[in-house]
């Protein structure tokens, strides 16, 4: 971990637990970090990549959840990157399977990534025309409204508030 | 009548007074020379002229006025005049080939050449020991100088050696001369003959020793790595010189001394030269090299000659005939050949693929191919037939085999080179340019091979009745083949039609049957020529060879008009097949596969005429012995058309790779000379065993495993034409078994399914190749859904396959109905257990040809396909018009077969009642079949249209899918490797045994040939090496025996 | 659109070039048709045997699907009511939409239920299909199955058991002998409605307006 | 022939085609109560075959797409009438003057091969695979059956089916499965594979390839392919009943025989699992081809 924090320009280190932990690291230098972490550190196997919208940050969150088999070890690498100009370095020559994450990652969230095999097809909507569904800007509940039939007359409640009055009726 | 001295007179003096011209004027020297030459033919020809019509008595010549042995004697006789014939007309002609060289050369070159000549002239004429061997040094000497006067490096390097190996063998011959005048005290030949020198101590090895000089002069294998080295290096006019006229004069010579040798020196001739015609025809296999491989054949040729000479003493009053026809189709071919190949100008046998830029080039080398080969109407051809059938009649097998042997092989190579000319690739290779004088020779040759040929034929007793109508009607055809193709085609319909008409009151039983296949068929098939456009240049003559070669079977009564027919049929479909698209090498493998049939053919037509004195065909009926042999030769011989297993190979490719309208004739017309041969054969020598092995039983397994091999190869395949080339394979099996089982049933089997054979086949390869034209593929994985383009076409694809498959009520049921019985009745069970196995196995490859074609998805490209021309459909539907009537009303068919094979075997016949026919186990009625099944269907359908008459029609992707749709017909297809899973478990049976078999002895002897090959390395003391070698092996041969010394 | 079936220029074996339009030339373009029941009394007798020859299209669509096994089991054992699975749409009359269907799902139901053959039924399965149930504020689930094909019964529940789906398909029998299971045509009678509405989610909409 | 002969021939079908469709309720029943179900009504095939007929609407992808079964029930219903139905019968003979037994063999390829070509041009690849599954399987079982069928040719010195069935009369030592055991027992291996059940059904393969060839078939097209399954099968067994059982000399006796070796196949199918085309393939070409084989050798 020293070696890495001396080699790369890491800013935030959690050790989650003994045998996970995250950091973050600039955009510029994910690829290269991973890359190494890769072919020096033994991470071979790419666990998932995932994204978070920190809408309010005006920022999303990657994730590259890298898996150590021989130390039995992951580590999380967060890169955070502009919702405005949201492109990231691809990483499939990497791992092949990347570009299937970033073809889900650029349908859902927008984020695109340059090079990476067939980013641009649909992944799993044919046709998607609105927003990325999974920005947390686009209000998926007003879609369905405006799309899909609602059949009148159904009910709704807030599951937290109702659960409570389910389970404690008495408390207010 | 001018005396045959005034050759030496003019040549000298020609050759004196040339001196005198110098270089003034290079081209009249060229004009007189030329009359020197001219002349000196004019005096040959006019005393051979005198021989052939005048009884002229042969004369001696005796110089200075001395009688012999003190005078210099010439002989002239009718021997002389022709070698002379042939030596000064080469002479003559190689002079005008050769203006161009001699014109740059100059003066010089015309002296020595003329010289020459000269030399070869009184070596021919003389009677002098000595002279003789003064003259050879001369023509030695003046071969060295025109080659060196070429002034190449390789020319010169080759003269050398030249001169050194003839230094040694003139060295042998004068230390023999000098003995022999020792021994004999007189140095003319008739005076030596007299006294016997074979019988004195010290006499034998003088004779010996001229003896051997002489046919070391003859290039002897493996005694001339220098001559071949002149043949690659020379000119080409100077090879000819060699090959055909040095090598006529000296093998003249020989027949002079061999009196002198006597009995034992024909033995020695005879082994050399089989060994030179075997040796050197094995190495003219690895030859790339045009030059070098003419040299090989002819050494070869040489061989073959002295084994003739050598078997004088069992070729008897024949030798003369034998030998000299087959020298002059070497002279004459050997000599075109090689001023072609000065023409062409390409070291490299791939490179003549540019001859084909002049196809009437293209059909002289043909001519000159053929004739080396020995096909008809060559003299070659009738030479080697009388060979064959003297040797049979001496008993002389081995001979015989080893002939025949090296024979083939030189047909490997000499077909190899010619189908590089007419199929290699083209497109690179430089222009040549024909030069007046130097095709004029070439021309000259060819026709007079054909006018050679013919007076050949002639003078063989049995060959006068030979047809040559048909062969003029093709000459005709050739002369006008600059018109459009359908002019050309009414013509040839018009000809065989009439031609038909004429015969037809003449023909009965087999003959009438296969005549009708043979003519019939060959009129259905020409119909689709009309499809073609343009001129279609060469075809129609080629067509009318095939087509001449199987009417002369039909009208053979003679064994050898059955053979002249089989290899005139056997050129003409030689020529169809190498027509086609990358047909070469499966042209060659059926050419080699022919040529080894006929000769298995021509072995067995020899043995059967052991102590017979007539040719007719009938002699097969009562032959001397060896009969199981003879029947085993000609059963192969005939079987390697109808392509059973083992034989095969050169099927698929042959008959796949042809044109659309050249299928139908090969496949399903040419087979069946094959099934006609058998009928010939077995109908006359009848049951046939080794011991006691029946060999019909052998053949009915032969004829069980091709079907089952045929038919499964088949359904592997994934090109139309090939599948259903297979499919012939695999049809002629289910024949071979009929014709095996030798009952009235089996053989009726057997040629009711050759009639149906040949209908569904040219049906279903006149379709397939109607497709092909418009798809341009015949790979059928690529087409698909051509059912809604083309429904004729589909039409009778379908009806050819339900034929195929013997499924009722078409007439192919018939076949397999008859074929049950047949076995019931025969008894043998297991090969007709494979019989039926392979019926159900056809299941297989035609489902896929229907489908995969006609059937599933259309594909983009074929969406604006035409339906196939009209003259493609048009005998199609005849075809399926004669199937409906044949199925409806099988006695149609099937009685009068019947009744033609009622005299040879009545006993299971079948009784026909109306259309039911009897059997002894069964029964069928094809007419109520028809009409019950009609009857159901008829009923069903219109059960069907009354309650789905709306049907919406809906298009090729409307499928339901698992929810998806189709995105691309090639996908959705299912084509490619249809029967994957029966390949996975059956398909080590089909693995290329044999086509790995027969590549093995290919490459077997062709590696042989290589290693032999390295021992001429080019180096001039070797070669002496090999000449002294030879020359003890054979003294050692010669006098080790009896003659001990 | 997939770029096989975008228009194309393909080159004949003769050399010269088709302009191929997959969507028109691979399918059909014709319309669904209205079939007239035929006389009441023959159509009594029809209905009577589609009543009782439920031949159901094995095709799971959402989780529903696997409540549908166990009806073949011995324990449930739906061959004595006339049900029988069939694998292909071409053969089969009932179509069991077994739950939720996320538009990429109902592109291929509309599919297959437009390549069956009138008349046939559908049965849809769960919340899900009636109003969208757990998914009703889905971006990409529907929420009314009767908005894009018609639908003969609803089961509720999440999940329905198969003793429901049994009562479902007693209920569909009813339907059928009564002569109300005429949804094929209705469908037909209402396709430009059908259509619209499912054009409205289907956005990538790369097939014929009916697959036959 | 005379006229009546076609009114008999109707009889008869209409006879083998009810009985056909009972025997194929009544087997998918037995199936049923074995696995412990109550299974269908023994009378459900034929509300099928109505339900199909009842159909609406019908696609068509071609002519011989439309044709095709008509081919296969042509195949199915000529099998039945070029054999002697009920010995000793002239209203039951039918056709069987037409043909022998070499008929009656090859004339079952009429419909597989009619079929064969009509599911083809539907287009579906999955048509295709079943026919090239179901082309290979019926050659390789096709073998041992030839065996089988000369031997018992031999065996009665004839091809007539009416005089193979006349010569087993007399009791059940006369029957061709005592007194010719191999063939026999090839003939019947053969049996399983013509039936089309568990272990070599895979070329209906219902979960792998919608059932194969008939996958685009629908509506009165299937309908008249349902015909065909109760005729065709019921034919077959009465051909081997009169081949190894010595026939029916009236229809209580074919019922009771026929439905005896229906539950052979069925038997097997029940036990055994489904073997891939060229397990199948190369079994044929085995154990029942060695049987037969034997049988050969034996005459």
């Amino acid at each position: 971990m020293n070696d890495i924090k001396t080699k790369f320009d890491i800013t935030d280190i959690i050790e989650q637990r003994e045998n996970l932990s995250f950091i973050t690291i600039p955009k510029e230098h994910a690829i290269s970090l991973v890359t190494y972490l890769r072919d020096v550190k033994g991470f071979k196997h790419l666990v998932l990549l995932t994204a978070a919208d920190w809408l309010e940050d005006e920022e999303f969150q990657l994730t590259y959840l890298l898996n150590n088999p021989d130390e039995k070890s992951d580590l999380g690498v967060r890169v955070f990157i502009s919702r405005e100009d949201a492109t990231m370095e691809t990483a499939h020559h990497l791992w092949e399977q990347v570009a299937t994450y970033q073809r889900e990652l650029k349908e859902m969230f927008g984020i695109d990534f340059p090079g990476s095999p067939d980013v641009d097809k649909p992944f799993i909507l044919e046709g998607w025309d609105d927003k990325p569904p999974y920005r947390r800007d686009f209000d998926t509940k007003q879609y369905s409204e405006d799309t899909y039939f609602p059949r009148p007359g159904r009910e709704s409640n807030d599951p937290a508030e109702y659960m409570k009055k389910k389970l404690y009726p008495d408390e207010k | 009548m001018v005396g045959p001295i005034y050759i030496i007179a003019v040549a000298l003096g020609t050759a004196f007074s040339l001196g005198f011209f110098k270089k003034a004027n290079v081209k009249f020297s060229f004009a007189f020379m030329l009359l020197a030459m001219t002349f000196m033919t004019f005096i040959s020809g006019q005393w051979l002229y005198a021989f052939l019509t005048q009884q002229q008595e042969t004369i001696q010549i005796f110089t200075a006025g001395f009688k012999p042995p003190f005078s210099i004697s010439l002989q002239m006789g009718f021997y002389e005049a022709v070698f002379l014939s042939i030596i000064n007309i080469v002479g003559l002609l190689s002079a005008i080939y050769m203006y161009d060289k001699l014109k740059e050369k100059g003066v010089q070159m015309m002296m020595v050449f003329v010289l020459l000549f000269m030399g070869l002239n009184v070596v021919v004429m003389t009677r002098d020991i000595f002279n003789l061997f003064v003259f050879l040094e001369i023509a030695s000497i003046a071969t060295a100088g025109l080659i060196i006067l070429d002034k190449s490096a390789n020319a010169i390097s080759a003269g050398f050696k030249y001169i050194i190996a003839t230094a040694i063998i003139s060295g042998i011959l004068l230390i023999g001369i000098i003995a022999v005048y020792y021994y004999a005290e007189s140095l003319y030949i008739n005076d030596i003959i007299n006294s016997n020198l074979s019988f004195i101590k010290g006499g034998a090895v003088a004779v010996f020793l001229i003896l051997i000089a002489i046919v070391l002069e003859l290039k002897p294998f493996p005694a001339n790595g220098w001559a071949l080295d002149v043949y690659e290096a020379a000119h080409p006019g100077i090879g000819t010189i060699v090959s055909a006229a040095s090598a006529s004069a000296v093998i003249f010579v020989l027949t002079k001394i061999l009196p002198i040798v006597g009995e034992s020196g024909y033995y020695i001739i005879g082994i050399i030269g089989i060994i030179t015609f075997l040796g050197s025809n094995l190495l003219g296999l690895k030859q790339n090299t045009t030059n070098r491989l003419l040299g090989y054949s002819s050494i070869g040729q040489i061989g073959l000659l002295l084994t003739i000479i050598g078997l004088t003493p069992y070729l008897g009053d024949k030798t003369l005939f034998i030998a000299f026809g087959v020298l002059i189709s070497h002279a004459l071919a050997k000599a075109g050949l090689f001023w072609l190949s000065g023409i062409i100008n390409s070291k490299n046998i791939k490179g003549w693929a540019a001859i084909r830029r002049n196809p009437h080039l293209l059909v002289l080398m043909g001519t000159f191919i053929f004739a080396l080969v020995g096909f008809p109407p060559f003299p070659s051809f009738f030479a080697k037939w009388e060979l064959i059938m003297q040797l049979a009649n001496n008993d002389k097998i081995i001979w015989l085999a080893l002939i025949l042997i090296g024979s083939f092989i030189e047909g490997v190579y000499l077909f190899r080179w010619f189908g590089y000319a007419i199929k290699g690739e083209n497109q690179d290779l430089p222009e040549f340019k024909i030069q007046w004088n130097k095709i004029i020779p070439v021309i000259i040759f060819a026709l007079g091979l054909y006018a050679i040929g013919y007076y050949y034929s002639t003078l063989t007793g049995s060959a006068a009745s030979l047809n040559y109508i048909p062969l003029l009607f093709i000459l005709f055809l050739y002369a006008i083949d600059f018109l459009p193709v359908y002019i050309k085609n009414t013509i040839s319909i018009a000809g065989i039609g009439y031609y038909l008409y004429t015969i037809y009151p003449g023909l009965e039983e087999f003959n009438l049957i296969f005549a009708l296949i043979f003519l019939a068929g060959g009129i259905l098939t020409l119909l689709a020529g009309y499809t073609y456009k343009g001129k279609r240049q060469g075809f129609y003559p080629l067509v009318m060879m095939m087509f001449a070669g199987l009417l002369g079977l039909i009208e053979a009564n003679t064994t050898l008009e059955f053979f002249f027919a089989w290899e005139i049929m056997t050129i003409g479909s030689y020529f169809l097949i190498i027509r086609g698209k990358k047909s070469m090498t499966h042209a060659l493998s059926y050419m080699l596969f022919s040529v080894g049939g006929a000769y298995l053919i021509l072995a067995g037509f020899g043995l059967a005429h052991i102590g017979q004195s007539s040719y007719s065909l009938d002699i097969l009926a009562n032959v001397q012995g060896y009969a199981p042999i003879i029947f085993t030769l000609l059963a192969v011989g005939f079987m390697t058309k109808t392509a059973s297993i083992g034989l095969h190979i050169w099927l698929p490719g042959a008959h796949a790779e042809a044109e659309s309208d050249v299928s139908p004739m090969v496949s399903a017309i040419l087979l069946k000379a094959g099934v006609f041969g058998l009928i010939v054969l077995m109908l006359r020598m009848g049951a046939q065993s080794f011991g006691s092995f029946d060999i019909y039983y052998a053949l009915a397994w032969i004829g069980a495993i091709t079907a089952i091999m045929g038919n499964m190869m088949a359904a592997f395949q994934e090109d139309a034409k090939r599948l259903l080339a297979y499919s012939s394979v695999g049809f002629l099996g289910y024949a071979l078994f009929g014709l095996a089982l030798m009952s009235h049933l089996g053989w009726l089997a057997a040629v009711s399914l050759s009639v149906i054979h040949f209908m569904f086949k040219t049906l279903l390869f006149l379709a397939i190749g109607g497709v092909v034209m418009r798809v341009k593929t015949k790979e059928m994985y690529k087409m698909g859904g051509l059912i809604k383009k083309m429904p004729f076409t589909f039409i009778s694809v379908l009806m050819g396959i339900i034929v195929i498959s013997g499924v009722p009520p078409l007439t192919g049921f018939g076949g397999k109905w008859i074929l049950y019985n047949a076995v019931l009745d025969k008894g043998w069970f297991l090969p007709a257990g494979a019989i039926f196995f392979a019926g159900i196995i056809a299941f297989l490859y035609c489902f896929r040809l229907i489908h995969t074609i006609f059937l599933g998805q259309l594909k983009d490209e074929h969406r604006e396909v035409k339906e196939a021309p009209f003259w493609m459909l048009l005998p199609q539907y005849i075809i399926l018009g004669v199937i409906m009537i044949f199925s409806a009303f099988p006695n149609s068919l099937l009685k009068p077969i019947g009744e033609v094979i009622m005299p040879y075997f009545s006993d299971g016949a079948l009784e026909w009642q109306g259309q039911l026919a009897v059997s002894n186990f069964g029964y069928w009625n094809g007419e109520l079949i028809m009409y019950i099944v009609g009857g159901i269907f008829v009923i069903v359908f219109a059960w069907l249209w009354f309650m789905n008459r709306n049907a919406q029609k809906v298009k090729q992707f409307n499928i339901g899918y698992s929810a998806e749709r189709p995105s691309l017909p090639e996908t959705t297809h299912f084509a490619y490797n249809f029967f994957a899973p029966y390949k996975k478990a059956l398909g080590f049976l089909v693995s290329p045994i044999i086509s790995d078999f027969w590549e093995a002895v290919s490459e077997g002897i062709h590696a042989i040939a290589d290693k032999i090959r390295r021992i001429y390395d080019g180096n001039a003391q070797t070669y002496v090496l090999h000449i002294i070698a030879f020359i003890v092996i054979f003294y050692l041969i010669a006098f080790g025996g009896s003659y001990g010394i | 659109m997939k770029e096989d079936f975008k228009k194309r220029t393909v080159i004949s074996p003769e050399g010269k070039p088709i302009e191929i339009d997959p969507l028109k030339d691979y399918f059909s373009d014709a319309k669904p048709k209205v079939y007239k029941p035929a006389h009441p009394i023959i159509e009594k007798f029809a209905n009577w045997a589609r009543a009782n020859s439920l031949w159901v299209l094995g095709f799971g669509t959402g989780c529903g699907a696997i409540e549908m096994r166990p009806l073949m089991t011995p324990r449930f054992d739906a061959y004595r009511y006339g049900i029988q699975w069939r694998p292909t749409p071409r053969q089969a009359s009932v179509f069991v939409v077994s739950g939720y269907l996320s538009v990429k799902t109902l592109k291929r139901v509309v599919r297959t239920y437009e390549q069956m053959q009138n008349p046939k039924f559908v049965i849809a399965l769960g919340s899900c299909t009636i109003n969208g149930g757990m998914y009703w504020d889905s971006y990409n689930t529907i929420n009314r199955l009767d908005h894009y094909m018609p639908v003969d019964v609803y089961i509720a529940g999440c999940m329905p058991r198969p003793e429901s789906l049994l009562a479902g398909f007693d209920k569909l029998k009813t339907i059928i002998t009564e002569g109300r299971g005429e949804g094929a045509n209705t469908y037909a009678e209402k396709f430009d409605w059908y259509k619209a509405n499912q054009k409205k989610v289907i956005k990538d909409w790369d097939m014929p307006d009916y697959n036959w | 022939m005379e006229f009546k002969n076609i009114g008999y021939a109707l009889l008869t079908i209409f006879i083998v085609l009810n009985y056909g469709l009972i025997l194929q309720g009544v087997v998918r029943k037995i199936g049923a109560r074995v696995g412990r179900r109550y299974g269908i009504r023994w009378y459900q095939p034929y509300i099928d075959i109505i339900k199909n007929y009842a159909k609406r609407s019908t696609i068509t992808h071609g002519v011989m797409f439309y044709i095709a079964p008509v081919f296969r029930l042509t195949g199915g219903i000529g099998l039945l009438l070029f054999m002697p139905v009920i010995f000793g019968s002239d209203i039951f003979g039918n056709f069987s003057f037409a043909g022998d037994l070499v008929l009656v063999l090859y004339f079952q390829f009429f419909g597989i091969l009619g079929m064969a070509l009509g599911a083809a041009e539907s287009g579906h690849p999955y048509s295709a695979i079943g026919v090239s599954r179901g082309l290979s399987q019926v050659t390789s079982f096709e073998l041992p059956l030839t065996l089988g069928v000369i031997a018992i040719a031999m065996q009665y010195q004839t091809l007539n089916i009416t005089e193979i069935v006349a010569a087993q009369q007399g009791g059940f030592m006369n029957w061709t499965i005592i007194t010719n055991p191999f063939a026999a027992i090839a003939m019947l291996i053969a049996f399983l594979g013509a039936m089309g059940r568990s272990p070599f059904d895979v070329v209906l393969a219902p979960q792998e390839i919608p059932i194969g060839p008939p996958t685009e078939f629908q509506s009165g097209l299937l309908g008249v392919l349902q015909l065909n399954r109760a005729i065709f099968p019921a034919a077959k067994l009465i051909l081997f009943m009169n081949l190894l059982f010595g026939g029916a000399t009236n229809w209580a006796e074919l019922i009771l025989k026929t439905f005896l070796i229906y539950m052979w196949p069925v038997f097997v199918g029940t036990v055994f699992p489904r073997f891939r085309v060229d397990q199948s393939v190369r079994w044929f070409l085995t154990v029942p081809l060695i049987i037969g084989i034997i049988a050969i050798i034996l005459i």
